[in-house]
């Protein structure tokens, strides 16, 4: 199994804002994760990635238990993450934001690099070139020598998926990447994302309010409320799930 | 070249150049007051002198640097005064510290450095060897806390002694070691030594276990914003022992208001030597304020420098050799310190007298004046 | 014995109290330690004494004047240090920067006009000292205690409860968007500055009455600033107890192993605690969320 | 209510809004939109007084806004800024004080019962530092901030950010009834369909420029702003 | 002439600890109030070194080095993981023990009186070199993914751990690069002055280093070395000012602060055809937001 979360907990004092939740991700596959706000849908990715530590349960992303291991060694572990509240390095320009992202996976250290020499050099290159790559697929190379603040909204949360995607991550955990996109953008994003599971053999734990994409992207949706899982399944089960209308979709998505 | 601050020596009639002399100090920093009292000090000496015609109708003038506590500046003013201004002499800062880093550098530059500092080990770095450009213009600090020791020993009868200083000033230090030695030597006793650091503002803890001690006399060789919290604090505890202070406490002991009656301290000047009235009321006339301890042996300093300038104008040149050659040669200075001449073994002044004073009715009062053995 | 070190010690602390609070209202409010608070207390103590010397007032006013000199000090401060810095867009780090410039400025400019000789307050106080049972406790010391209480108690409730509290504490996370509320910032930061230096004026005059006055009389800040860091971030409260407990802390390692090797000791003490209490004495730990 | 005519803002090289002219009548919801990018954060900024116009001139009432932001504010016109920016370290409780900053303690004590009757999560979690709410709950937070102060003007920014379906449908009624009780809304919103839906009138801005203008429902079945800016086909 | 020497050997020792500085506080936003501790570790234990236990110049060096390096991994281990400015209080505290420790040890190093003796052997050339060296191996640390790295956990800590960065270990690193700096200046200092005495190491000295890096802009290693020169000199050049020079020198900051409120030049760094890496400096909208704990 590519990851598997088991009865996952989290409580912030008396509040539980995740109460037992299990999931599985497949290879290759696009996974939604809806649900209320302050379902505990962004406390659920914070613990992937390690942000958080969970109070119960587990997390094993491929073969091995993630929870309660650092964040860089997860993220070294190939799970890449773009976050809610947009957190790019606002003083480093859009190029060295996605090359932070690369850095670990070159071959050098401090002291090597303090002495400098064509390795270093070469290696510097690389993370260029591979930074870059990773701005092309979002079509955001022109924009490489912008600062992130400069930017507008909708730009600045396509800059956080390529700075995600810098890490050669496995499983990407995408929070909200349509936020203030436009419907013609979120058509955009929709054919990037599906071309990025395609080429790069990439996973993708996505949380959307906007139910197009949920719906329209993912394979299979989990379903949040107050922390508890009410529902899982694909697009269409979800949509007709009663539980799911109620708390979440409202009266008005039966004819959406 | 820069000018000195408070060097608005005219222009010389006869256009003869002045003769320069360096005045590195501290002027804002901690020590500011004593920079300044130096300055103050040499100040009125060369007008004075340059009053009367100067010397071989040269004007004296001072080149002053601020070093603030900083050794590092030190240095480099000393090299600058040396090399870019041509001094002949320097009027060294009271930090025995600075003028320790000073001391093998002028051996190099062969410019005498004069001044109030105290370390024994700023002329002599170790026993029997000599720096050769540095004269020491105060009673040692050796010869001023022995002379208080011995007198506290012999003439008060005191056997159990305690200590209270700032581990972190060399001053305080350098007062605190030669006390005890003295003490211990002659069959006295240590009860407490107690510390503090810079910046520290309360000594309650330190006086309390003094207090616990129960010693017959305290010792407090600290700077001017230390002494008089000691005194108060000890008294504020209920401490009957002798408080015994150093040469700061003229007049600043006078802070601690009340507290301060009956203490015992060294000094380096007799403040009611009839010899020293003189100086006493041009100072103030002048600078609005009290000379500080440092006035008086920068005072010296000066002096001792014109002196030997003197003597070497009539030698011939005045050059930094001929004045580091003459300062050994000026006999019984009448100094506000005392009769000053320099030993050429030691740099430092002969068998120089040591004014113990007491502070009775908030006046100083001279208690003897001890003639130190060295 | 014990109990008169215990007694000192918590005097010590009272003295740190006092200035811990004024350092931490600009520490804990805008996310900077300010420095310059010490040459603020300096400055307002020369003030008070030169008041004191010419009119020959008594403790009350010439603590009042003290206390107002360091006010308008402080805002002076603000203004030709920090705003124009603010306004240029300089990041608040650079503010750390700047005011230990403007502490080594105004203390040099102490020097300048005072730095000739030291000065001692006249005496205000009949009694110096109280003594209860063979224990004795300065009289200044329990005027300190005092005002820190009261002035955190103001203090305290004046950030919880009113407009410009919660105005001050939002402009340390977001000037631009404190703005938009309708707050004016530059007022609100103003006040902030007037605040504090009210209280580096009454610490600087109590301090100077209590102590000598000397140029760099303003450099037990750092102890205002030890106590307002250990104390935790947001938390005056906790700055008052963190001062208490330097206090002891410092009388006790005097006692025991002297005072060459306290800074030593507490530096020990310091980085156990914060380690096992990472939160500080009374700060909550707020943690960034994703 | 509020004029803007030919504003130019520029940051440095990049000029943002190009000779911009609107005119926002009273009580109405006036609707903005445009892709990534268009200037339509700019145009709000500059009303707010974050941004200072390089030229042109917005009047309020007949009069120029005042230089200030909280002046403007006093005056009547406040913002739900992009992103939310509620101040994290403070409470939900301080944040909403902090809406309510130019009114007086009893107003505010009042108006903040009213937000938490709109939002009742927020009640929950009034003790809570906002910034640890989460994404949605933060921005109601942001919109509730907004209602403290009984503003004449609204200017909304992508209010919908990161609502769940059923909260943007409230919100958009919400809106639709702060517009009733007679206050004014400018609306920058990237749901173009619920939003024109809304609104009384609309513009279309496209590289700082406006490109469209005309009545709400009329846009909404204009083809070019269908394909534009509404997906080309319903939302599925 | 042997002035000016002496000025510019004291401003080049200087400048070597302040690169150390650079990279911790100007680059990853580390405040250390203790990096002139690191310094008076260097200086004594190499002068104690040669002098009290016959060791040669060269290993001497290093060994200090090596001991200030040990102290600032043991220090960084409890508190590089709290927040920063538990940090800044920690080494403060660092300073200041270290301080008490030297005036307290009279034994060895002769306490308040300062260490005398110590043999004058730090050359010009051995200076120039050092510094060239230095300068040197910080550029390619500030260009490399390490220089980056340490301004993206600067901004944003989460983020930069998200990312993959050992945020914990790259703040290691750079403590003790910065130590193994100072202790190095420290030593080198130690055998040009032939003195040591604790007071030339207090935290005033740290904080001198850290103006001249937010001086010379936080973000540029030309700004580091620029003001660096600039406020070390100035002292020498303000001498006519006599008593009036400290306040001169502070103005003289202030203003600069003031009218480029990022440092002389900001992120800009002196660059010889691609030799230092092309950047421009970044006007963040919103600039208030910046949270800095
Ligand atoms: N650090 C924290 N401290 C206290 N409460 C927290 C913390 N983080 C999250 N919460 C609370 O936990 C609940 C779940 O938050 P979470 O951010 O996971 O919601 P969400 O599902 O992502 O919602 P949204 O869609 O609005 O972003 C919320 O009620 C939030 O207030
Ligand atoms: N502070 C700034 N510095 C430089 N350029 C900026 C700044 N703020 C905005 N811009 C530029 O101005 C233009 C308009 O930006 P604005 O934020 O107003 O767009 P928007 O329409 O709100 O986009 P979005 O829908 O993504 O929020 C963009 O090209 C942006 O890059
Ligand atoms: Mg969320
Ligand atoms: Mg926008």
């Amino acid at each position: 199994m590519f990851l598997k979360v088991k009865n996952l907990t989290k409580r912030f004092g008396g509040l539980v804002a995740v109460d037992n939740f299990s999931m599985e991700v497949t290879r290759r596959q696009i996974t939604g994760l809806i649900g209320p706000n302050g379902a505990g849908k962004t406390t659920v990715l914070n613990m992937l990635s390690g942000l958080y530590r969970p109070d119960g349960g587990s997390i094993v992303f491929e073969d091995r238990e993630i929870s309660g291991k650092r964040p860089f060694e997860i993220a070294r572990m190939g799970v890449g993450r773009t976050f809610q509240n947009i957190r790019l390095f606002n003083e480093l320009n859009v190029l060295e934001n996605v090359k932070i992202a690369h850095g670990w996976r070159s071959r050098d250290n401090l002291l090597l690099t303090m002495i400098g020499g064509t390795r270093v050099s070469r290696a510097e290159k690389e993370i260029t070139r591979k930074a870059e790559e990773c701005l092309e697929r979002l079509d955001l190379l022109r924009l490489k020598n912008e600062y992130p603040g400069n930017l507008p909204y909708g730009t600045q949360r396509r800059v956080e998926i390529a700075r995600a995607l810098g890490s050669d991550p496995k499983l990407l955990l995408l929070d909200e990447p349509a936020a203030g996109l436009n419907p013609n953008e979120v058509h955009e994003l929709m054919a990037t994302l599906r071309k990025l599971v395609e080429d790069l053999d990439i996973s993708i734990v996505l949380i959307e309010h906007r139910m197009e994409i949920v719906l329209n992207l993912c394979e299979w949706i989990f379903v949040l409320d107050f922390g508890k899982k009410i529902a899982e399944g694909t697009p269409k089960q979800i949509r007709e799930n009663p539980a799911v209308i109620a708390a979440y979709l409202g009266e008005e998505s039966r004819d959406a | 070249s820069g000018g000195g601050a408070g060097s608005q020596g005219k222009e010389s009639a006869k256009n003869l150049p002045d003769i320069l002399i360096g005045n590195p100090q501290d002027l804002s920093s901690t020590n500011s007051a004593y920079g300044k009292g130096i300055t103050n000090s040499a100040q009125m000496i060369f007008d004075k002198v340059n009053a009367e015609g100067g010397i071989n109708g040269r004007k004296l003038k001072l080149v002053t640097y601020d070093v603030k506590l900083d050794v590092n500046e030190a240095i480099n003013a000393y090299k600058r005064l040396c090399d870019q201004d041509k001094v002949v002499a320097v009027l060294a800062p009271p930090v025995s510290n600075q003028v320790l880093a000073l001391a093998p550098i002028a051996e190099e530059k062969k410019v005498p450095l004069v001044g109030p500092f105290v370390d024994d080990r700023c002329t002599n770095p170790e026993p029997g060897k000599l720096w050769n450009y540095t004269f020491i213009m105060q009673q040692s600090s050796k010869q001023q806390a022995q002379a208080l020791a011995a007198y506290a020993m012999n003439e008060l009868k005191f056997k159990k002694f305690a200590l209270l200083y700032n581990v972190g000033n060399s001053f305080s230090v350098s007062l605190a070691k030669p006390f005890m030695e003295y003490v211990k030597a002659n069959g006295g006793q240590i009860v407490a030594e107690e510390t503090f650091q810079f910046g520290d503002k309360d000594f309650r803890g330190q006086l309390t276990k003094i207090k616990a001690a129960n010693p017959d006399a305290i010792y407090l060789p600290n700077y001017p914003a230390e002494i008089p919290l000691n005194i108060q604090q000890a008294k504020d505890l209920g401490i009957k022992a002798q408080l015994l202070g150093d040469n700061v406490c003229l007049p600043f002991a006078l802070q601690a208001g009340e507290a301060a009656e009956g203490l015992i301290f060294h000094n380096s000047i007799d403040p009611n030597d009839p010899n020293n009235q003189e100086f006493i009321k041009a100072y103030k006339e002048r600078y609005k304020i009290d000379p500080v301890p440092q006035a008086y042996s920068g005072y010296d300093s000066a002096m001792i420098l014109v002196e030997a300038i003197k003597l070497a104008a009539k030698e011939g040149e005045i050059t930094p050799a001929s004045i580091t050659r003459n300062l050994l040669n000026v006999k019984d200075m009448p100094g506000l310190q005392s009769k000053i001449t320099l030993s050429p073994t030691t740099h430092k002044m002969i068998k120089p007298t040591v004014p113990i004073l007491k502070i009775q009715n908030a006046q100083f009062i001279c208690l003897t004046k001890y003639v130190s053995p060295e | 014995m014990i109990i008169q070190q215990l007694v000192n010690g918590f005097s010590v602390g009272a003295v740190y109290a006092l200035i811990a609070v004024g350092f931490g209202l600009v520490f804990n409010v805008l996310k900077f330690s300010n420095f310059s608070h010490g040459s603020t207390m300096g400055i307002s103590a020369y003030i008070a004494y030169l008041f004191a010397m010419k009119f020959h007032l008594s403790i009350v006013p010439t603590v009042s004047i003290g206390t107002i000199a360091g006010g308008i000090c402080a805002v002076l401060v603000e203004l030709i240090a920090f705003r124009p810095l603010r306004k240029r867009g300089g990041q608040i780090v650079y503010f750390f920067v700047t005011s230990i410039t403007m502490l080594m400025l105004l203390e040099n400019i102490l020097v300048i006009f005072f730095g000739d000789t030291f000065y001692a307050f006249p005496k205000m106080i009949a009694s110096t000292a109280i003594t209860v049972a063979g224990v004795s406790i300065s009289t200044l010391y329990l005027v300190m205690l005092g005002c820190s209480v009261c002035a955190l108690a103001l203090l305290s409730y004046w950030l919880k409860y009113t407009k410009m509290g919660v105005a001050i504490r939002a402009a340390s996370c977001a000037i631009n968007t404190c703005n938009l509320m309708g707050a004016n910032v530059d007022a609100v930061i103003s006040w902030t500055f007037f605040v504090a230096g009210l209280m580096a004026g009454l610490s600087g005059s109590l301090l100077g009455i209590s102590y000598t006055l000397y140029p760099q009389i303003g450099q037990i800040v750092v102890k205002g600033f030890i106590a307002s860091v250990v104390g935790g971030l947001g938390n005056l409260t906790g700055a008052v107890v963190g001062a208490i407990l330097l206090g002891i802390l410092e009388v006790f390692f005097i006692a025991t192993i002297g005072a060459g090797l306290t800074p030593a000791a507490t530096f020990a003490i310091m980085v156990l605690f914060l380690f096992l209490r990472p939160q500080g004495v009374a700060g909550t730990i707020v943690r960034d969320k994703a | 209510m509020l004029d803007i005519k030919e504003l130019y803002v520029s940051y440095g090289r990049i000029t943002a809004l190009q000779g911009v002219s609107m005119h926002v009548p009273r009580s109405s919801i006036v609707c903005i939109i445009g892709n990534n990018g268009a200037g339509k954060s700019t145009l709000l900024n500059a009303i707010s007084g974050m941004v200072k116009p390089k030229s042109g001139e917005i009047t309020f009432e007949g009069r120029p806004l005042p230089a200030h932001p909280h002046q403007i504010v006093k005056a009547g016109i406040v913002q739900v800024p992009e992103g939310r920016q509620v101040f994290p370290i403070l409470s939900v409780d301080e944040n909403l004080t902090m809406g309510g900053y130019v009114l007086s303690y009893r107003e505010i004590r009042e108006r903040k019962a009213r937000v938490y009757e709109l939002f009742p999560r927020l009640k929950e979690r009034a003790g809570q530092a906002a910034g640890t709410l989460s994404g949605g709950e933060q921005q109601m937070l942001a919109i509730g901030r907004a209602l403290m102060s009984s503003p004449k003007v609204i200017l909304f920014d992508e209010p919908s950010l990161g609502l769940a379906p059923m909260v943007v449908s409230q919100v958009f009624e919400l809106i639709a009834k702060i517009k009733e009780s007679g206050v004014t809304v400018v609306l920058v919103e990237q749901n173009a369909r619920k939003a024109l839906s809304v609104a009384d009138t609309a513009y279309v801005l496209e590289n700082g420029k406006v490109v469209l203008e005309g009545r709400a429902s009329e846009l909404l079945e204009n083809p070019m702003v269908e394909a534009a800016y509404l997906g080309g086909r319903k939302s599925a | 002439m042997e002035y000016y020497t002496s000025v510019l050997m004291f401003g080049a020792i200087s400048t070597i600890g302040t690169l150390g500085t650079f990279v911790l506080t100007g680059l990853t936003g580390l405040f250390s109030l203790g990096q002139a501790a690191f310094m008076a570790i260097g200086a004594y234990s190499a002068a104690m070194g040669v002098v009290r236990y016959n060791l040669p110049f060269a290993p001497a060096v290093i060994l200090s080095v090596g001991i200030a390096v040990g102290l600032a991994y043991i220090i960084g281990y409890a508190t590089l993981n709290l927040r920063q400015d538990y940090f800044a209080l920690s080494t403060f505290g660092f300073g200041e023990a270290v301080r008490a420790v030297l005036t307290t040890s009279v034994q060895l190093t002769g306490g308040a009186l300062g260490m005398t003796g110590i043999p004058k052997l730090t050359t010009g050339p051995l200076v120039v070199i050092s510094l060239v060296v230095v300068v040197w191996l910080i550029r390619n640390v500030r260009v490399s993914r390490f220089g980056r790295e340490c301004v993206a956990l600067r901004l944003d800590e989460t983020a930069a751990q998200a990312m993959g960065v050992d945020v914990f270990w790259r703040k290691m690193q750079v403590f003790m690069l910065g130590a193994a700096l100072s202790a190095y200046a420290g030593a080198l200092l130690a055998f040009y002055t032939s003195y040591a005495e604790p007071n030339m190491f207090g935290w005033m000295r740290s904080v001198e280093w850290i103006i001249m890096v937010f001086l010379g802009g936080r973000d540029s290693l030309t700004g580091a070395l620029l003001g660096s020169f600039v406020l070390n000199t100035a002292p020498e050049v303000l001498r006519f000012a006599s008593q009036m020079r400290t306040a001169i020198y502070c103005i003289l900051i202030l203003v600069t602060l003031n009218l480029r409120p990022r440092g002389l030049l900001g992120a800009w760094e002196l660059s010889f055809s691609g030799i230092f890496g092309q950047r421009r400096s970044a006007v963040t909208r919103g600039g208030g937001s910046q949270h800095v704990s």
